[in-house]
């Protein structure tokens, strides 16, 4: 892998930028064995792939995607990263996350854009204040960033921001500043470019079709559309399509799969300098660097693996955006998409071992997981090379849903990812 | 033209029953999605009364719900397009013809529209809703002819 | 002048002024902006989005990727990004060009374009990678940010407003040009509803564009308007093709009384697809100077406005209809100084026609580049080798002031997909055509194939165009050929991947113009074909639509609606604060003159504890439960044992999830053996009467009980205080005081009104909830008021409310709850009726992390000094200096009764710790020492309310 | 925004209606039966299917009733709706 940034990119101007090649490699077919296998190349994938070969030197690794690398949420999301999770389990988890994203780009040798240009989160009612101000005082204890403004701190922080809404004004919000957005693509592809440097095989076009167990049960091999491959260990990272895979082991879990649409506008000049998150009315909004606004929509209230969803929920969306900000009715809706999220009963995500031995999954992460990608990738990888969970993933246990150790954030917060 | 204006408010009752249980009320019951005079089908098993009844003879359940709803009157020929603002279904005659009475949405409240003239309409809209539902009426009125 | 002096559907007798970028214009009724720009001799109307690089008007319509401008109609009605092209010309039209400083003409970002040899696609993940971990933060993607973007968000709120209908028709059909028009007549004299909409304000279409057609088409139109089954719908675009025919069109209004827009939701039995075709530029060194137009926008230009863009023009044709458009501008006066034919040969009959007009044909020709600044002054016009791309050796100059780019067609395929049709490839059409539908659609005219005529295959129109420089795929983004090129060498295959890293087809078109080229251009590098490439995804909006008319109705106001309790009109005359608590508007206090919300909230304490207070409860869930059998459907879902529950009497009621986390609770009074009156929390009244109405329907159909809201047909008013009796008594007839103790219900008429009476207190006073009828509500109120007033009765509000329980430890669900308590968390083990089997949630009761002798248990608080109030929400440490939360205050208030702040919290096995001292987190400071205590500030023992 | 036809009062549109779950879940008769893994099962492990789903909705605002429905997640279509207690359709082909 030739190393990328200024110098180089001048050096290939100047020699009409013949001298780039393939960013990561991607073999036509697998090769028949590998030691472990990740089904689903999407940035939580990838990033595991990355951390076995580079923290845990695992040999012989292969990501098998259906489609192309970030097609899934990766690609469909709305970039918002955060780690301000009101249960202590939640914000290790999170802020692990956070801690990568400051130096991801160097790590990778890949800009991923991180801009860490605070994450505010508004309070319209005294239940949200009460609410916010719990998580501000749990994520300062725990070390994590949060602060609480007032609002005309808000309106500070966020110049766009109507206060005095007449319907919902705000009464404050809870700001963390270390929150940010980073570029959905650039995550899979950096992450897909760093790994097969380090020898991971990244197949695209590969679909799993079955899983064999042997007699003691164990993971032995795994049939693709591109043929049969044997392998000892499997990291299931495919989020929608987790249980479909899953059954493919003879495993149930303890996941729906729900449509998440977002949007963005016509591009314009700088005019939102944040990421602004109000679940009291149902929005979250911030700019790219393009110059888009990036809006995301709460799900549809059906499973589906369609992809799409329905106009309504677009409609309830931009209701909100427009109260929030009334000068932007007359933006347009540039482009809309949809993802198909895996959520738990208890909004938060499932990390850890299987009742098969040498079947891993990650997955459930619902309408929250690109923040958490290399967090997630880092503790998945460590839970499959070690065959145990990685502390900061111990808790997203799957038993916990029969002990009753759940890790609810939505119910205890009723904040939305 | 469409006219709206709120209707006096009026006594009903809401009667849960097996239809067997129903008829001995000694009104007609209404068809499913249709009301008559005295009576409004609200889903199976379950009517608004408009007149006082004597309880039917069987098990049943009457709650007086006189003071939930308000109720409004929308009246000419336009009323279709006024009501489709904010209301999702198909109101055309065929698939609403005079007689017909739905709970429904209009916008985020929900509603029982029911038609008992051509161009007659009725909304009960549960009464802390009413001011909700009457500003955005007006204002779709307004808006209803502007071109 | 470009106008000419006769011809087109302009209205000369209808000037009308307007500016671009502070310059007067004139143009006529009927012109475009962009028509009434060109017919005044401006080309140069905006700036790409990355290189700055000046862009002229490219099209007529809305695959328009250049022309975009800046339309400002007055504060708050300012609007970037707007195409030239379909915005229709009104007097006083202010437009301005955008993402150009200081001026459209001199713009110093266009000094990016000098490096663009640099900043090739995806440039930016390969580089800014330092000093620093931060450096892309803080350093350069502010530069970056300011670079792109196009226009100026608004920066007032909108004033106007923009309304929604839903529709349902037989047909709707999309598209009025001649096959939209003549599906709409066929089915129109079915006898069916027919929706007709089209985004232009003109129907007609490409008949627009035919003089002769004219009469025909205003016939037609005429029949459609009188038939009342009818609806014609312009300036509509059909923008979103859902699941079921279900499509959502933006019609644009702009009525004088202030509607802008409306957006329709339809439903259709049929829907006909008649969205035609849109013409494909070119790729070539130079293609986007202003000057380079689509031919076919040229000719439109001409025949449909009346405007000649061009004196001297070239055409580069690879479609026969590029023909159409040369000879069209050449008989309203302009010179064809070339036309360059990319096919080997030229088609017979227009080699022929051409000769015969005396226009120079030059067959398999390419052009190797242009010149010209602000507008095309030449090109080079170049023999095409065999690979396809211009001999720029052999070149010769020609000079034109206009370019036309004839590179064939493309049916708009746009919403046939979008409704989950599947496209095939047509190799004959060289097009993705609509193949086998998902949803009852028709496709008619052009969008279907019909009539088109191949040309050039889109392959052979990039081919070799890959290494030439500067030849514009998406002028808006700047998306060369060489970028394409670039993505696929460095791996990029998926089509997706290659728009996502070139930004290809993500401009404001959407890529209505480019996606095919980009395709073309990807295929050739990979040796494979269109289709084995494959097409991106097609997905709402067709064209880019207002946030505005999504929103609709639902904005200030109406954007949730305010729901008030009967007494909600009394309070706002008292001047009252008031707190939403969902969509409901509750009083907080009723401040007197000179008083802040807390001297208000002490002193109605103090009058409740003292003498009376009187509160509005109205909202308040109620659930009529009624049937021989509401006894046992209440014992199965509640916690509590409800069988015994004598009549007349109330039990406070517990509601579980079947996870066994506490979900709502309420007073439930038994009226009679068959009949139970319900209360919810205010916030769960619908969610409960849903989840009951489940277990009812569908795990207990065996039942003979019925549910039924009467949330909005009770008005509820709380009586409670020491002297709340005595208040009441005089107003009370038909009941028994004798045999209503605390508990009890009963049905009675007070002031005159018929109600139920209960005696029951959530401030641990004597108390009682006078329900009566919600339009009596007032009345009553009035009387309570007037017989309290010698007994000194206060109004008080939700957050006295709030106090008065939190110093009797009565938790309130979502605030002492929040969806992870139990009921012995909560202290409540004692409602679980104890011989009850089975209710909901009672088996998650039993599960390993619910026995744990850790968990948080509910606790009063009391700060040590006696002085300092805790935040609500600071987590609970061992010690000042502890990282280790073990709980959290749930509600902390100065309570008057008490003289000393107190605190309700979840503390871990708290209490086992009463009397221990715990640290409450503090934002500002240290930690506030906290005594652990029962969680029971005034009367333990409970006298009061038995009083 | 789908068009779900309600048992009882037919054809409507998707905003009177609430999703209710996977269908055919029976509560169990004696949950105290159950191990912790039985009653988490039924609690919250799901079949999810990528194809034919049999589920639950509400047509809340309409006529209230709860019924059945068999709908395909990958093309959101309904196969038929059905009235609790009635065996449910065979997938089409």
């Amino acid at each position: 892998m030739n190393g990328f940034g200024a110098f180089r990119l001048l050096r290939e101007a100047l020699r009409g930028q013949t001298g780039w090649e393939p960013q990561w490699r991607s073999p036509e077919r697998p090769q028949p064995t590998y030691d472990v296998v990740i089904i689903g190349g999407g940035g939580h994938g990838l990033a595991t792939a990355y951390y076995l070969a580079k923290q845990h030197r695992v040999g012989r690794i292969a990501v098998l995607e259906k489609g192309w690398i970030g097609g899934g949420n990766t690609g469909r999301n709305t970039t918002i990263i955060r780690s301000n999770y009101l249960f202590p389990e939640s914000a290790a988890l999170y802020d692990h996350a956070v801690q990568l994203w400051e130096g991801l780009s160097q790590e990778l040798n890949y800009n991923v854009m991180f801009s860490p240009r605070g994450v505010l989160m508004l309070a319209h009612n005294v239940h949200d204040e009460q609410s916010f101000r719990r998580h501000v005082h749990a994520n300062r204890l725990a070390g994590v960033d949060n602060e609480w403004l007032d609002a005309e701190g808000c309106r500070a922080f966020c110049p766009p921001l109507d206060i005095h809404q007449q319907r919902y004004p705000v009464v404050g919000g809870a700001l963390q500043r270390r929150g940010g957005v980073a570029r959905h693509d650039a995550v899979a592809w950096g992450y897909a470019r760093a790994a097969a440097a380090l020898g991971v095989d990244i197949v695209q076009n590969c679909e799993v079709i079955g899983i064999t167990r042997g007699a003691d049960g164990a993971v032995t091999a795994l049939s693709t559309s591109k043929g049969e491959i044997r392998t000892g260990k499997i990291g299931v990272v495919a989020a929608g399509s987790t249980s479909l895979v899953m059954a493919m082991a003879g495993v149930r879990m303890p996941l729906e799969s729900f449509p998440l649409q977002a949007l963005v506008s016509e591009p314009v000049k700088p005019v939102f300098p944040c990421v602004v998150m109000s679940n009291t009315v149902h929005a979250y909004i911030s700019q790219s660097d393009k110059g888009e606004l990036v809006i995301g929509a709460g799900t549809d209230q059906y499973p589906s693996y369609s992809q799409a969803g329905g106009v309504q929920i677009l409609s309830h969306t931009l209701e909100a955006i427009c109260e929030l900000f009334p000068m932007f009715r007359r933006m347009r809706m540039l482009r809309s998409w949809g993802g198909i999220v895996d959520t738990t009963s208890d909004r938060s995500p499932i990390i850890g071992l299987t009742p098969v031995p040498g079947l891993f999954v990650n997955c459930g992460w619902g309408t929250g997981g690109f923040k958490a990608t290399p967090g997630s990738g880092h503790v998945f990888a460590a839970t499959i090379a070690r065959g145990e969970p990685h502390p900061i993933a111990a808790p997203f246990s799957l038993d916990r849903f029969a002990t009753g150790r759940l890790i609810d954030e939505a119910a205890a917060a009723a904040v939305a990812h | 033209m469409v006219e709206l204006r709120e209707l006096p408010p009026f006594r009903c009752t809401l009667l849960q029953a097996s239809a067997e249980v129903a008829a001995t009320l000694g009104h007609r019951l209404p068809a499913p999605l249709t009301a008559t005079d005295a009576m409004l089908w609200l889903g199976p098993e379950e009517w608004l009364l408009l007149e006082d009844v004597v309880p039917p003879s069987g098990p049943a359940s009457l709650v007086d719900v006189s003071d939930r709803y308000r109720a409004l009157a929308v009246r000419g020929a336009g009323a279709p397009a006024l009501l489709n603002e904010g209301c999702p279904l198909d109101l055309a005659d065929a698939a609403f013809p005079t007689g017909h009475c739905a709970r429904t949405v209009f916008g985020k409240a929900e509603v029982i529209l029911w038609r008992p003239g051509a161009d007659e309409w009725r909304i009960l809209v549960a009464r802390s809703f009413a001011p909700y539902l009457l500003a955005l009426l007006h204002e779709a009125l307004a808006d209803l002819t502007a071109t | 002048m470009t106008r000419l002096a006769s011809g087109g559907r302009i209205d000369r007798t209808r000037p009308l002024h307007f500016s671009f970028d502070g310059r007067a214009y004139t143009g006529y009724a009927g012109d475009t902006l962009a028509s009434a720009l060109l017919a005044n001799g401006v080309h140069l109307v905006g700036r790409s989005f990355k290189y700055h690089r000046p862009r002229g008007i490219f099209s007529a319509g809305v695959e328009e990727p250049n022309a975009l401008v800046e339309i400002d109609r007055g504060p708050g009605q300012r609007e970037p990004n707007v195409r030239a092209t379909v915005v229709p010309l009104v007097e006083g039209l202010v437009a301005r060009s955008q993402n150009r400083w200081p001026s459209l003409r001199f713009d110093l970002a266009a000094a990016a374009g000098l490096a663009s040899s640099v900043l090739g696609a995806g440039f930016y993940y390969k580089t800014f990678l330092g000093p620093g971990r931060d450096a892309w933060h803080k350093r350069w993607e502010p530069l970056i940010r300011r670079m792109a973007g196009l226009g100026r968000a608004p920066e007032a709120p909108d004033p106007e407003r923009y309304a929604n209908r839903y529709a349902h028709a037989e047909v709707l059909v999309v598209g009025a040009g001649p096959a939209g028009i003549a599906a709409a007549l066929r089915a129109a004299e079915s006898g069916a509803r027919v929706v007709l909409c089209d985004e232009q304000a003109e129907f007609g279409g490409s008949l627009l564009a035919e003089p002769d057609a004219w009469p025909q088409l205003a016939a037609d139109i005429a029949r459609l308007r009188a038939n009342p089954l009818v609806t014609l719908l312009p300036r509509t675009t059909a923008f979103s093709y859902g699941l079921q025919n279900f499509v959502a069109l933006a019609q644009v209004i702009e009525a004088a009384n202030g509607l802008r827009e409306r957006l329709w939701q339809l439903r259709a039995g049929r829907v006909v697809l008649a969205t035609g075709a849109l013409e494909r530029p070119i790729p070539f060194s130079g293609n986007d100077r202003p000057g380079v137009m689509l031919a076919d926008a040229a000719r439109q230009y001409v025949l449909r406005w009346g405007v000649l863009p061009g004196r001297n023009i070239a055409a580069l044709v690879a479609h026969d209809t590029g023909y159409a458009a040369a000879f069209a501008l050449q008989d309203a006066g302009a010179a064809v100084a070339a036309v360059l034919e990319m096919r080997a040969t030229a088609p017979a009959a227009l080699l022929t026609e051409a000769v015969r007009r005396g226009i120079r044909v030059l067959p398999n020709h390419g052009i190797a580049g242009t010149r010209g600044g602000h507008r095309i002054t030449g090109l080079l016009a170049a023999p095409r080798n065999g690979d396809g791309a211009p001999d720029a050796s052999r070149a010769t100059p020609v000079a034109c002031d206009l370019l036309l780019m004839a590179g064939g067609w493309t049916p708009s395929v746009h919403l046939f997909s979008q409704a989950r049709g599947r496209l095939v490839w047509d190799s004959a059409l060289d097009a993705f055509l609509p193949g086998k539908a998902r949803e009852a659609v028709t496709c008619a005219g052009a969008c279907a194939g019909e009539g088109l005529t191949p040309g050039l295959p889109v392959t052979l129109l990039a081919a070799g165009s890959a290494r030439a420089p500067k030849a514009f795929i998406d002028p808006q983004n700047d998306v060369t050929t060489r970028d394409i090129a670039l993505a696929v060498r460095e791996g990029f295959r998926s089509i997706e991947h290659v728009k996502r890293y070139t930004t290809n087809g993500m401009a404001t078109d959407q890529g209505k113009t480019s996606n095919m080229l980009g395709l073309a251009v990807v295929a050739g590098e990979l040796g494979r074909s269109v289709p084995e490439v494959g097409l991106t995804t097609f997905r709402a909006p067709y064209t880019p639509t207002s946030f505005g008319a999504f929103a609709g109705r639902h904005r200030g106001l109406l954007f949730d609606p305010v729901r008030t309790a009967p007494l909600h009109d009394w309070a706002v005359g008292q001047g009252a604060l008031f707190e939403p608590v969902g969509q409901w508007q509750r009083a907080r206090a009723f401040p007197q003159a000179g008083e802040d919300m807390l001297a208000a909230v002490a002193r109605e304490c103090l009058a409740v504890r003292n003498a009376v207070g009187i509160f509005d409860a109205s909202t308040l869930g109620k659930i009529e439960v009624t049937g021989p059998d509401a006894a046992l459907f209440l014992e199965r879902c509640y916690v509590n044992a409800w069988q015994k529950l004598g009549i007349g009497r109330c039990r406070y009621g517990l509601l579980l999830r079947e996870d066994g986390f506490i979900y709502d609770d309420g007073v439930v009074g038994r009226i009679a053996a068959d009949r139970f009156h319900l209360t919810t929390t205010t916030g769960g009244a619908a969610r409960v009467l849903h989840m009951l109405e489940d277990y009812r329907q569908t795990e207990f159909p065996e039942l003979q009980v019925w549910l039924t809201s009467t949330t909005e047909h009770w008005g509820v008013i709380a009586l409670q205080g020491p002297r709340a009796r005595d208040v009441l008594t005089p107003l009370v007839e038909g009941l028994d005081w004798a045999d209503f103790p605390h508990m009890a219900v009963a049905e009675c008429r007070v002031a005159g009104v018929p109600a139920r009476l209960f005696r029951v207190s959530f401030s641990g006073e004597l108390g009682f909830e006078v329900n009566v009828p919600a339009s009596q509500g007032p009345a009553v109120w009035q009387a309570l008021l007037r017989s309290g007033t010698p007994h000194g009765i206060t109004p008080y509000g939700t957050e006295t409310m709030h106090v008065l329980r939190a110093e009797k430890g009565f938790i309130i669900v979502g605030q002492e709850t929040d969806g992870t308590v139990t009921p012995d968390d909560a202290g409540l083990t004692w409602l679980i009726g104890k011989a009850k089997t089975d209710f909901i949630g009672k088996r998650s009761l039993v599960r390993p992390e619910m026995l744990r002798p850790d968990r948080r248990q509910l606790v009063g608080l009391v700060p040590r000094d006696r002085s300092t109030l805790p935040d609500e929400g600071a987590q609970l440490i061992a010690s000042a200096a502890s990282r280790v939360a073990e709980g959290h205050v749930t509600s902390a208030y100065r309570s008057a009764t008490v003289g000393h702040p107190i605190a309700l919290g979840l503390l871990a096995a708290g209490r086992a710790r009463l009397g221990e001292t715990i640290f409450a987190t503090n934002l500002s400071g240290p930690a506030t020492p906290m005594e652990v205590v029962a969680p029971c500030f005034v009367d333990p023992k409970g006298e009061r309310l038995r009083g | 925004m789908l068009l779900i036809h309600c048992p009882w009062c037919g054809d409507r549109a998707e905003l009177e209606f609430r999703h209710c779950g996977e269908a055919h879940l029976v509560r169990p008769a004696d949950p105290a039966a159950l191990d912790d893994t039985q009653w988490a099962a039924y609690l919250a492990f799901r079949d999810n299917p990528r194809g034919w789903a049999r589920e639950r909705w509400r047509h809340v605002h309409g006529c209230g009733r709860f019924f059945n429905a068999l709908r395909h997640t990958l093309t959101d279509r309904f196969a038929a709706t059905y009235k609790p207690g009635e065996a449910w359709p065979e997938p089409p082909i």
